[in-house]
């Protein structure tokens, strides 16, 4: 009976994304800052299925973001690729480059391994600056094109317009959404939770738990790149800051503040995040003070971010609701 | 009154008929562009104060007041981009001034020329006004190309007899840029250029390429790099002694707050090439210098004054135009000769590149100082630019 | 031939400095089995309180006395109220909520001394150079040698010839048993972790004049001492000193073989450490 | 100088390991707590220390109630604990090992301890690691008595030792007793804990199921053949 | 077939100059109900560990069901029918019994389990296992609750469940009854005999009473080598067991 509950719980989540990717766009003062939020979601949602789901803290998701935008743009650029050959080509650019990352990293474990993604994720910096004839180093790669969406041959949009992107985006997203939720709730995603809650049990019923990590890491890297490539193509441009450590840690944050463990925590905590930075960063420059009291506030009292801050008041008010309502009831009864 | 005689300067430098005035529908803003919070925090904060008092001080343009919106990059260039993507769509946004960082700048050219708007930017990356210009993007920084003639040249015409040159510079494409050119003159001139040592763009420890630098014996130290990074290997150059064994020469100096930041006693003696020096004797300085006193109680620096006349450009071109068609406010930018603060100052039509003076600036004592930021002398100054024929800007 | 021997010296002279940033770092994983991502950050608090104490005083070897105490004294206070509750959790968490430590400590720096850089004079006793051939080395830097490794030793001396040091070094393997022979094993932690911070303390007061004072100097710093601490083997004082030097050594070296590629060496080196051996050279698993 | 345990309770997690546990050791009483393994012998001595807090009940010694206090602060009353698995440090040299532990005014300093296990003072240099399992017993009942005990808790000191090392311990423990020092032991070997123990406890299930004076538990096979043999 | 489904010959580990296990020769009859007995330090844990693969044996070998184990990782050895339990509980904390035992039952799949495209009930077997196994260790009633919020005796039962679900041949279980009260007790003993009908079963247990009630055959080691084997009945009346048990002292 609670495992009903707990499904249709999740289905309920389903629901709640897509009403928030409804309403995001008339709530929020332009589509493309609701793009920007969609797309770092995204990454946030990739980073989650490691560190929420799986348990490790990876310092290399700005490799993949920032590898499946450049590999996209150069497609495109050079080779005319499609919109959606391009989106293709920077998830397995993602999943090869977290493939890589992870076959090296995985065996170790707590801050040896995220010493080595930090480490992976400097030398992917160093790469993309020194090939400046491809990445346009430090000055970013730019004149990125936004390709029409072709479907069987038909040009279903042009995408030129803000909202048609983010329409586009919006659908992508869901989808991806969905997988991901598929992806948990399968037989693999089940047993990354369980080697998150234990490894050694992992093990000992019969689970190779470093292929799992791997194939994890595969998948957010995958994703990472699609994010990455369509960061590129909402702003025509790939900049160096992309592979950088600090977009790593910016979507490590978000991932954090929304709520690991739980996949609509990754659209908040994006959207807090982007949001925050919008609005207050012209009215107090030192508004980041604000991410750092937050994530002490995360650490110490709100291990599930938001979306567990969200769940724990839902719960207090479904409790408050039962209590009225067997009050209603007795005082019926007198 | 002070405001009207600074305004009046430049407008009768800029307009030659403001009697076309006609009726715009709604008051112009500009957007400036600028990196407020994050890593390049130093710079933007007073890339604003610039614009903020620039918008301030015009008052009312075509009969409507001028507003004046900031867009933080965070110190991120995508933010950046997407910001003025925003602004384009929601704001009708046209006018923008700023962006210190040249991706930033350069990915923010190709998005205000999507809409024919105008962008105005001091940034230092040579594709704004070589490969990727545009008709909408402006540029008031000397390229390398200048800055190097500017500082080197003057300095082996100064000292004849120091033949040889070492170079210390950024691996990336401006200081490429600024080491292709460096090259240049020093063939032109015949001196030697006896090394050079590329370093990465994270560097902060400069010991080892200074020690690479002794080994080669110059008689010149030429640093190629910029911001935290040159101040950093200026900084280490003077604890490794080698003011007294060699002519140092800082290209490309971001100017008063490089000079705060660094003190006179690193200073002293050593060269440095600057966009911009606040004791530039020319009218539009002076007063330009007196207004940011009153209003802020300092003396401008570089990005202060820099996007106090871009704002002020663009705002003058809105006039000349007289209309808020931000098409027509580009094309009346181009070939206008207005007062700036570095003297008479010249909007290139082939590049849209501003043609201007360099500084060539020595450091000084702290006991010859007169005040407290008389950092330095001004050793020279002038105009190079590549000429029209060999530019890398293609725009039909 | 002589330039390879002059980048070793200078080699050497990184590597110093570089045992300063992490010794500390260290220390405190080594006995609280934490992972403090404000280390950069409290290095940024020395270098800032030396410029401030240098500026009113004009007395280098004054905020070389005080700067690091102070700072010792912030650790022992965000120990007190934030960290201590943080023991108990994984090493992620330590990492999370350090590194908001460190940001509100940046910004708040950015806040009080401004967004522009500082500088710090060398002081007047330790102006100039020695000359060696055609290469100069700077008086300050050969001092900045020297006082780390009497500090080295001295730290030697307190972590093993003392009963405090003992104490750390028992503490490190079990608390539990520290704890049965009347150890106050909280306070123990405070003044360790006051003690590791307090040195960043001390190296960012030290690397002020040959660094300057940056509100993102911080972010830097903590990059190189991890590079350090994981080569070396986190929780090893021997480890903090071997990694600094290779790491200066080959940050030094490469400036001359291949100069562009001497930062991704230093990380390139800390995977090749971590691969090879997964504890560090001296790190115990 | 008295420990009073009364009707302790104690859990590991949610299992309730201690059901109302009591028992006492007097001033200068060697006692013993026999039962075989997970009866809570060691629960029992964590408890007192303070390392597992009791949900329920008082430990008194000297009238001073230990439930609540801190580990530190117990050792400092005089209470010491000799774990089971010893507690070694093995980065710490012997001495240093001992170092660590000394209080100003115990009745053993280092010299006395290295005169009683002359085996710690030629090894006094050796690291903790390199010491054999008979080595290790006897540093860490050294290292128990430099730190001013009035009452020592033993956990299974003989436990995988050879016999004349189990001597070895059994004659100390002896000295320790004519020194006027209280100790409770736990310990499943009998023959040494007849040869010593002035009362026994019997612990099975988290309760004391015998107690008796040594004179008596040599007379009770039954209570052996049931509780503590196969 | 052999009769024997796992052989240990000359199983011994070292640390330094300290032999935690001697020499081990230790035959498991198919079908039987094994437990190895000792007193504390005799190397009971340890050869249980040499057995699971947590610890490689330092000389030996390890022959189970025709394979050679002795160098394979634990989740290989799962692989070929052997499944353990631990003596610390060892659970998914966070999960429900019924998830902890379908991941169980899942772990016999390996590498088939990565199938990151189907649905958790695609393999209806795995979900249907792990009902089986509750109905079998009478955990219905909390079959939704996660494993961190059960009692104690109820957390060794689902420990032995766990073990249960990847449908070994035969069974190791490290002390079962470890830490629980005297009510669950008869519970455990009732579940391992009842396992006992279908499966090989090594046990290591200090609760002699289920011992000796359950055991086909009983292995009693002593300083790291194997003292007697025999029947419960020959080993209880033994008296160098007696002895190695109640100790002697050496004077």
């Amino acid at each position: 009976m609670m495992k009903q509950k707990k499904s249709s719980l999740f289905g309920g989540v389903t629901l709640a994304a897509l009403v928030t990717i409804i309403v995001m766009p008339l709530l929020l003062p332009s589509a493309t800052l609701a793009t920007e939020i969609l797309i770092f979601a995204m990454a946030a949602l990739a980073c989650n299925l490691l560190l929420g789901y799986t348990g490790l803290l990876s310092f290399g998701q700005g490799i993949f973001f920032g590898g499946g935008a450049y590999v996209a743009s150069i497609c495109m650029i050079h080779w005319q690729f499609g919109l959606l050959e391009a989106l293709l080509i920077a998830m397995l650019t993602g999943a090869l480059l977290a493939g890589l990352v992870g076959a090296l990293s995985i065996r170790r474990k707590g801050i040896y391994f995220v010493m080595l993604t930090l480490s992976f994720s400097q030398m992917a910096y160093f790469i993309a600056y020194s090939l400046s004839d491809w990445t346009g180093g430090d000055n970013g790669l730019l004149d990125i094109p936004r390709p029409p969406l072709m479907l069987l041959g038909f040009e279903v949009s042009d995408l030129v317009s803000s909202e048609a992107f983010y329409a586009f985006v919006g659908v992508l997203f869901m989808l991806i959404f969905v997988f991901a939720r598929r992806v948990i709730h399968s037989p693999f995603g089940t047993t990354l939770v369980a080697i998150r809650e234990n490894e050694n049990r992992a093990s000992a019923v019969g689970f190779s738990t470093n292929h799992f990590k791997l194939l994890a890491f595969v998948i957010s890297g995958g994703i990472t790149g699609i994010a990455g490539a369509l960061y590129a193509m909402l702003l025509n441009f790939a900049p160096l800051s992309n592979i950088e450590l600090q977009m790593s840690e910016s979507i490590l944050i978000m991932t954090i503040i929304g709520g690991t463990g739980s996949l609509f925590g990754s659209i908040l905590g994006a959207g807090s995040i982007v949001l925050l930075g919008d609005i207050l960063s012209s009215v107090w420059p030192r508004w980041m003070i604000l991410l750092g009291i937050a994530l002490i506030g995360v650490v110490l009292f709100m291990p599930s971010g938001l979306w567990g801050g969200v769940g724990s008041v839902a719960d207090r008010w479904r409790e408050y609701r039962r209590r009225k309502a067997s009050a209603a009831k007795s005082s019926e009864v007198n | 009154m002070k405001k009207m005689i600074l305004r009046n300067v430049l407008l009768s430098a800029v307009l030659t008929a403001t009697t076309t005035l006609t009726f715009a529908a709604e008051g112009v803003t500009i957007y400036g562009v600028k990196s407020v919070s994050g890593a390049f925090a130093s710079y933007g904060k007073y890339a604003d104060m610039g614009s903020k008092l620039a918008v301030e001080d015009y008052g009312t343009l075509l009969g409507q007041p001028v507003s004046y919106k900031t867009l933080d990059t965070e110190g991120n260039a995508g933010k950046a981009v997407r910001k003025v993507q925003e602004a384009v769509s929601q704001d009708n946004a046209r006018f923008f001034d700023g962006a210190t960082l040249s991706s930033t700048a350069l990915a923010i050219g190709k998005e205000v020329n999507k809409v024919n708007g105008v962008f105005m930017t001091p940034a230092g990356a040579d594709e704004l006004t070589g490969v990727d210009c545009n008709m909408s993007t402006f540029r008031w920084s000397v390229p390398t190309y200048g800055a190097i003639r500017q500082t080197v040249k003057p300095l082996i015409d100064q000292f004849p007899e120091k033949k040889r040159w070492y170079t210390i510079t950024p691996q990336y494409v401006f200081g490429e840029a600024l080491l292709e050119n460096a090259k240049q003159v020093f063939e032109a001139e015949g001196v030697e250029h006896v090394g050079n040592s590329y370093h990465s763009l994270k560097e902060q420890e400069f010991s080892g390429y200074l020690t690479n630098a002794m080994a080669a014996q110059p008689d010149v130290l030429l640093l190629l790099n910029f911001g935290s990074q040159s101040s950093n290997a200026l900084r280490q150059a003077i604890n490794f002694g080698l003011k007294n064994q060699m002519t140092i020469l800082m290209a490309w100096s971001s100017g008063l707050d490089q000079l705060q930041e660094l003190g006179p006693d690193i200073a002293d003696g050593v060269y440095f090439g600057a966009q911009y020096w606040h004791t530039v004797d020319t009218p539009m300085n002076n007063a330009l210098v007196k207004r940011v006193n009153e209003a802020y109680g300092m003396n401008p620096n570089y990005p202060l004054a820099a996007d106090y006349i871009g704002t002020t450009a663009i705002l003058n071109a809105i006039a000349k135009a007289g209309t808020t068609d931000s098409a027509v406010v580009a094309k009346a930018l181009e070939g206008v000769t207005y007062d700036g603060p570095t003297g008479s100052e010249f909007v290139r039509a082939a590049d849209h590149q501003v043609l201007k003076d360099y500084y060539l600036l020595k450091g000084k004592p702290a006991s010859e100082m007169a005040d407290a930021d008389d950092y330095v002398d001004i050793i020279s100054s002038g105009k190079s630019f590549p000429d029209e024929a060999t530019l890398a800007c293609k725009r039909s | 031939m002589s330039l390879y021997l002059f980048q070793i010296l200078n080699g050497v002279g990184l590597g110093m400095i570089y045992f300063l940033i992490s010794v500390g770092l260290t220390i405190i994983f080594g006995l609280l089995n934490f992972v403090n991502f404000a280390h950069g950050a409290f290095y940024l608090i020395g270098s800032y309180l030396c410029f401030t104490i240098v500026s009113l005083t004009g007395n280098f070897w004054l905020a070389l006395a005080i700067a690091p105490l102070i700072v010792a004294a912030l650790a022992f206070l965000t120990e007190r109220t934030l960290i201590k509750r943080a023991y108990h959790l994984p090493h992620t968490y330590h990492i999370l909520i350090t590194l908001g430590i460190a940001l509100i400590i940046q910004e708040l720096t950015i806040s009080i001394w401004g967004p522009i850089g500082k500088s710090v004079s060398v002081p007047d006793a330790l102006q100039g150079v020695f000359q060696m051939g055609h290469f100069y080395y700077p008086k300050y830097r050969l001092f900045v040698i020297i006082f780390a490794a009497v500090i080295a030793f001295a730290l030697w001396l307190l972590l093993e010839r003392t009963r405090f040091g003992a104490l750390v070094r028992a503490g490190s393997e079990d608390t539990e048993t520290v704890s049965l022979l009347g150890t106050h094993i909280h306070k123990l932690f405070s003044i360790t972790f006051a003690l590791g911070v307090g040195l960043a303390g001390l190296a960012g007061v030290l690397a002020a004049p040959i660094r300057g004072v940056h509100p993102f100097v911080g972010v830097e710093v903590l990059g190189i001492a991890f590079v350090v601490v994981v080569i070396g083997g986190m929780g090893s004082f021997t480890g903090a000193l071997v990694g600094g030097l290779i790491v200066g050594l080959v940050q030094s070296l490469m400036t001359t073989i291949w100069p562009q590629g001497s930062s991704l060496m230093i990380y390139g080196a800390m995977a090749f450490v971590i691969l090879l051996r997964p504890y560090g050279l001296f790190g115990r698993g | 100088m008295k420990l009073e345990l009364n009707n302790v309770h104690s859990y590991y997690g949610k299992s309730h390991v201690l059901e109302g546990l009591s028992l006492e050791v007097g001033s200068g009483e060697l006692v013993t707590l026999l039962g075989r393994n997970g009866a809570g012998k060691t629960t029992t001595l964590r408890s007192i220390m303070g390392i597992v807090k009791p949900k329920q009940g008082s430990i008194r010694f000297n009238d001073v109630e230990l439930v609540g206090k801190e580990t530190f602060e117990i050792a400092r009353y005089g209470i010491a604990l000799v774990p089971e698995h010893r507690g070694i440090f093995s980065l710490l040299s012997v001495e240093e090992n001992l170092a660590i532990a000394v209080r100003t005014g115990s009745r053993w300093d280092i010299g006395d301890v290295y005169e009683m296990f002359p085996r710690l003072y030629e090894r006094r240099k050796n690291g903790g690691n390199e010491l054999s399992g008979g080595e290790q017993q006897m540093l860490a009942m050294a290292r128990a008595l430099v730190n001013k005990p009035e009452l020592l808790l033993l956990d299974e000191p003989t436990e995988g030792l050879a016999p004349v090392i189990v001597d070895e311990i059994v004659r100390i423990l002896e000295r320790i007793r004519e020194a006027g020092v209280s100790v409770l032991l736990v310990e499943q070997n009998l023959a040494v804990c007849e040869r010593l123990a002035d009362r026994h406890y019997v612990l099975e299930q988290g309760n004391i199921v015998y107690s008796g004076t040594g004179e008596d538990f040599r007379q009770q096979e039954s209570i052996k053949d049931r509780y503590l043999a196969v | 077939m052999n009769d024997y489904i796992l052989e240990t010959e000359n199983l011994g580990l070292r640390y330094g100059a300290f032999a935690a296990l001697g020499s081990v020769d230790l035959k498991i009859k198919r079908g039987s109900i094994h437990t190895v007995i000792g007193p504390n330090g005799a190397g009971k844990t340890t050869l249980f560990h040499c057995l699971t693969g947590e610890r490689k044996p330092s000389s030996g070998s390890i022959q189970f069901a025709g394979h050679d184990v002795t160098h394979q990782a634990p989740h290989k050895r799962v692989a070929v029918g052997m499944s353990r339990s631990f003596q610390i509980t060892s659970l998914f904390q966070n999960l429900s019994v019924r998830e902890n035992l379908r991941l169980a039952a899942q772990g016999r799949d390996g590498l088939a389990a990565l199938a990151f495209w189907y649905s958790e009930n695609h393999r209806r077997q795995h979900s249907d296992k792990a009902d089986e196994v509750i109905e079998r260790i009478k955990l219905g009633a909390v079959a939704d609750t996660y494993a961190g919020e059960l009692s104690h005796g109820q957390q060794r039962v689902l420990e032995v469940g766990m073990a249960l679900c990847s449908s070994p041949q035969m069974l190791l279980l490290d002390e079962p009854t470890s830490g629980m009260g005297v009510d669950d007790i008869p519970v455990m003993t009732q579940l391992i005999s009842e396992l006992g009908q279908d499966h090989t079963v090594m046990l290591i247990e200090h609760n002699m009473k289920l011992v000796m009630s359950i055991s086909d055959r009983i292995t009693v080691m002593h300083q790291g080598n194997i003292l007697i084997e025999g029947e419960p009945e020959v080993v209880s009346g033994d008296e160098r067991v007696k002895k190695a048990y109640l100790g002697e002292s050496g004077s």
